[in-house]
């Protein structure tokens, strides 16, 4: 989680933008001095129309850090995704990043393990990639979804020589199990840490069974954006403890990716869902 | 002022979040986050939700409180060379004096900017009736009377537009000594997701920003133009340089852009360079030839 | 009303501008234009400009006097059978009393909505103070009163936002008899041209509407809900069903689509069709179920 | 100038959409009922943004009618346009119409000339299809443009076999004189209908000079719209009398195309310009 203070706006060009699986889709823009300063677990704020309704830029991290720009991974949420999702190759595309810490790829532990719910893959190919660069193997990922459709990047792990363990609530693929589960059966030690994004209630579980065996869990939040950059104070999420002072961390700078202990799950689910 | 804008106060930090993006010296001065004796927690997220050309927040003034402002953040924005409005909120007359008093005899301001108008730290959801300083003329008086006492720096005193007449708390603010007022703090709104049936603020109401808004700034500052002796700041939904004229022309001497800066990080400065053009283009040799200009 | 949607006046002309568009009668009712005793010839051009995410406009209640929405329009709305919430404007209360009668006496709907707000019709460049009817409590009291010893059908007052605080008016209106309340007319708004300094309407000053202002709107339909007895119609910026139920949610007993009609035609219908849909979804019997029913 | 009475609200597909001249362009959408129910002169409102801003939709009349939809002409003037003029094929665009009253283009008079200034031309290629269909020869233009680049569709008229005058106010093509002095020179008379669309200033010189030879005079004008259905009042303009008890009339419905003698151009030159 080492610093960084370079920032760009560029007005990218999208290259590709299409369906992976039912309402979700995969974009390449190009933006290329970005790319050059991005690390995995990193995000990005893009407009989604040129138009000032929706107002607001999207938080999107980079599911892929490429030689001339990105590849996001989405899901179709609400308004600002549909847009995006209509958006046609040659489109340009306004984002704003690098934004946010990023994983500790680093090669200070033993094991890794990914462990991933529904969409929360979406940074996961980039940390694989950062991970093999470090270490020079790469993680284990656990790849949870509701269905067998809505496994997503299983390929993509698969070919950076990933064990990979599928879950689906339905038993529609892989093991009929949550992710917490799947990574308990993994038997994660003192020398592991795990990275865990997804549902809130899913990224909870997993830092439950992560912490209990020892092991280290980072985990990469999401919250509502308006600045990416640490001054609205609009993406807070309650901390366990002040730090310096303030129990408030904020999603865009101080995170998105927290060490599990820091946070408070409580105050997480009193929170409304996200 | 070397150029008539400025940043609003909670939408550019403390100045530094956004000189990644552009050297904030270029700015006529830089706006902080309202600061208060203690830091605050501000309220409990979730505190913003998008609306339609615009957003409400609920963040409850969480701020580092005066004391790491003048550590931590001060130093960085002396050291640029640009102005400082020191935005200020107090529970009391008092506490609102005393922060002056602190950012004049550290010199970590040169101008003070009372915040007599946040919707977000009272209780809100319950209170319909004048609940904000800024509701009252009395309160905007006392307020105003107690900072101007305890300081030299040029005093704006920031309103809310949640009131029937703007001309009467302006008034209020330049009888009791203000060299200036700041309009508009947001307006007063709420949303409510329509699945969960929930309140999207967990504070329930919050303050409404954003280019949505322009049209009812640009009618305050013109009311209270008409009715000052004193500068306005005007402020509200303010997204490009022609936004920002228009505010100059229906009287405000100073404009700042706000909730823009998140949607587009340097557009505060691209304010700034889009005036110059402008004055260029018509050949006015000063901006405030512009000021109060509108042909009827 | 066999759904809880009509349309705000003034964007639905009378009803049958739209029904080339949708079958009108599939709304609740259908809320004329404002009508006048004579025919109005309303403000000069330009009336109208567009703002982000809404517009303002400054028509002046051009409508065609209520001898020719007798003879030329209510007949189309009657043959329809849609219900007709006769929207009125009068400059004395014995004229809104009058036009309440007639439009009793002939028929020609079936529930009044007194327009006590509309900010297109004074003086309003120059005024700041009360100036619309519904500013003043004592004035809501005596319009209310005069129109409600005029006429047995229900009655509902349409008030304005530019108020501290909605609570007092909307008690007032109660209080003198209203059955109900219309929250919100336009919020007061002006643009500005920056290339020509000159204001962007005729009237210099108009009327927000549109998603824009939605909530404020919500919130001021929240704060209503829990002083009043009587019912309110929530309008301002609807866009979609979500956006109904959200006013719904804050406690209206119906909405009115508004703006939303210029930019969609449809958008009313479609708001109803959304409802029906939302209410099957969740499992929800009726309506009026949702009505307050934001959860704390 | 007949009743009209069916509206479609299509979601048109983008077909074409080409810079024509410096900040002009020619966009053909497919909108295959509206243009089996379109008269030249009526327009359509296009909504420029799929999101909530711009707000409003933009009025733009038929510069062609086809067999499958429109061409539509345009300028970029602002925000919206400029929207207009990034899409690209295959974008979805919703298109309201047909709207307005259209022109005459009925062979009850002996002579038609068109005079078009600057992007005014937009609505007469249609206008010259109708002529030619309905009296069997196409009518004269008088095509005014500030300088050589802004003369469009010159070729188009000339291809239907039009005589095409052209002038520039700098001389840069064709004579350099004003659209009313163009028509002078051709001597209009009583049996003449002239068609102006153009700058206020240009329709009004021009309608003088028709009028002043006996000829007809029929106006497109343009005026802010909300509804385009004679619903929000917005669009009017003063008339120089009462016609059943309204001065106003409303460009929407009552136009845009107007008899030039109604028209009061005292009121539209104090109005703010367009
Ligand atoms: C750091 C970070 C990285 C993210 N990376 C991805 C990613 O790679 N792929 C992906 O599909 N999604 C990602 N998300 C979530 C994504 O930002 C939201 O799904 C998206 O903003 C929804 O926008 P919408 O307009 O479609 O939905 P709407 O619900 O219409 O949005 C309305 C408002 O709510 C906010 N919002 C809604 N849901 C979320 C959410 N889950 N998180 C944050 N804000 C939300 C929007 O930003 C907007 O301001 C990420 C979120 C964060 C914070
Ligand atoms: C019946 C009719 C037919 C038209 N046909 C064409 C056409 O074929 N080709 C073409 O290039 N233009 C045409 N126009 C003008 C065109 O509608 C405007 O240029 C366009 O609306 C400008 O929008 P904007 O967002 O780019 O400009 P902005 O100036 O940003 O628009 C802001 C607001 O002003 C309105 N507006 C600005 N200029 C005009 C104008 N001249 N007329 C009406 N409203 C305006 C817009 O609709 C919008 O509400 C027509 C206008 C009318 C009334
Ligand atoms: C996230 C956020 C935080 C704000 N915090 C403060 C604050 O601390 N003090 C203050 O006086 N105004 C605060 N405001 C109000 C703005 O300074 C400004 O008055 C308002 O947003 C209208 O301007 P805009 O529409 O350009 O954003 C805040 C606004 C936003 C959006
Ligand atoms: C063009 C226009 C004309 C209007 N005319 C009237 C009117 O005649 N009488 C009235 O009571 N309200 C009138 N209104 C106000 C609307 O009925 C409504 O209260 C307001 O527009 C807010 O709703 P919206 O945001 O959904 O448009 C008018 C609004 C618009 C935009
Ligand atoms: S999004 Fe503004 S502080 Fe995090
Ligand atoms: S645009 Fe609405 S009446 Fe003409």
């Amino acid at each position: 989680m080492a610093e960084r203070d370079v920032r760009f706006i560029h007005e990218a060009e999208v290259l590709a933008n299409d369906a992976v699986a039912p309402g979700h889709l995969r974009m390449r823009v190009r933006a290329e001095e970005m790319a050059r300063h991005a690390r995995a677990g990193q995000f990005c704020m893009v407009q989604t129309a040129r138009g000032l309704a929706p107002f607001l830029r999207r938080p999107m991290c980079f599911e892929r850090i490429l030689p001339d720009g990105f590849q996001l991974l989405y899901k179709i949420e609400g308004e600002g995704t549909r847009l995006l999702a209509e958006m046609t190759p040659g489109t340009r595309l306004s984002i704003q990043g690098p934004l946010g810490n990023g994983f500790d790829a680093g090669p200070d532990v033993a094991r890794r393990i990914i462990v991933a719910g529904g969409i929360g893959v979406a940074p996961f190919p980039a940390l694989a990639d950062a991970i093999l660069a470090a270490c020079g193997e790469p993680p284990e990922v656990v790849l949870a979804a509701r269905t067998r459709d809505m496994l997503l990047c299983a390929d993509l792990f698969g070919a950076l020589g990933c064990r990979v363990h599928l879950a689906t609530d339905d038993g529609s693929a892989g093991e009929r199990a949550y992710a917490a589960q799947m990574l308990e059966r993994l038997e994660p030690g003192p020398d592991t840490r795990v990275y865990a994004c997804g549902p809130i209630i899913m990224m909870k579980t997993t830092a439950d069974v992560a912490l209990a065996a020892g092991a280290e869990c980072h985990v990469s939040l999401e919250a509502h954006m308006a600045c990416g950059d640490g001054a609205c104070l609009g993406c807070v999420v309650e901390a366990r403890e002040e730090r310096e002072g303030e129990r408030m961390v904020r999603v865009c700078v101080d995170g998105p990716v927290f060490d599990a202990r820091i946070i408070d799950w409580e105050a997480r689910d009193h929170a409304h869902d996200l | 002022m070397k150029n008539p804008v400025t940043v609003a106060s909670g939408t550019f930090g403390y100045g530094g979040e956004y000189d990644r993006y552009f050297d904030v010296a270029r700015l006529g001065a830089v706006t902080t986050k309202s600061l208060s004796l203690k830091p605050r927690p501000g309220n409990r997220p979730p505190r913003l939700v998008e609306t339609p050309a615009g957003m409400l927040n609920a963040i409850g003034l969480q701020n580092v409180g005066i004391d790491a402002y003048l550590r931590d953040k001060a130093p960085f924005l002396r050291e640029k060379r640009v102005p400082i409005i020191g935005n200020i909120y107090g529970a009391t007359p008092d506490e609102y004096a005393e922060l002056a008093r602190r950012l004049e005899a550290e010199d970590a301001a040169d101008a003070i900017e009372a915040n007599l108008s946040c919707p977000n730290v009272h209780d809100a959801q319950r209170a319909t009736g004048p609940v904000l300083v800024s509701q009252s003329c009395e309160a905007i008086g006392a307020y105003t009377r107690a900072i101007r006492a305890a300081t030299r720096l040029p005093l704006f005193v920031k309103l809310t537009p949640n009131v029937m007449n703007i001309q009467e708390p302006a008034l209020a603010a330049e009888e009791a000594g203000a060299d200036g007022v700041c309009l508009i703090n947001t307006l007063l709104g709420m949303a409510i997701d329509a699945e969960t049936r929930r309140p999207k603020l967990s504070n329930i109401v919050g303050g409404l920003s954003g280019p949505a808004i322009r049209p009812v700034a640009v009618k305050m500052v013109w009311d209270a133009a008409r009715a000052l002796r004193i500068p306005i700041i005007g402020t509200g939904g303010i997204a490009c340089a022609a936004d920002a004229i228009e505010f100059l022309l229906a009287g405000a001497t100073a404009v700042s852009v706000g909730s823009m800066s998140f949607r587009q990080p340097d557009a505060a400065v691209q304010v700034v360079e889009g005036i110059e053009a402008y004055l260029r283009r018509h050949g006015i040799g000063a901006v405030t030839e512009l000021i109060g200009a509108m042909q009827v």
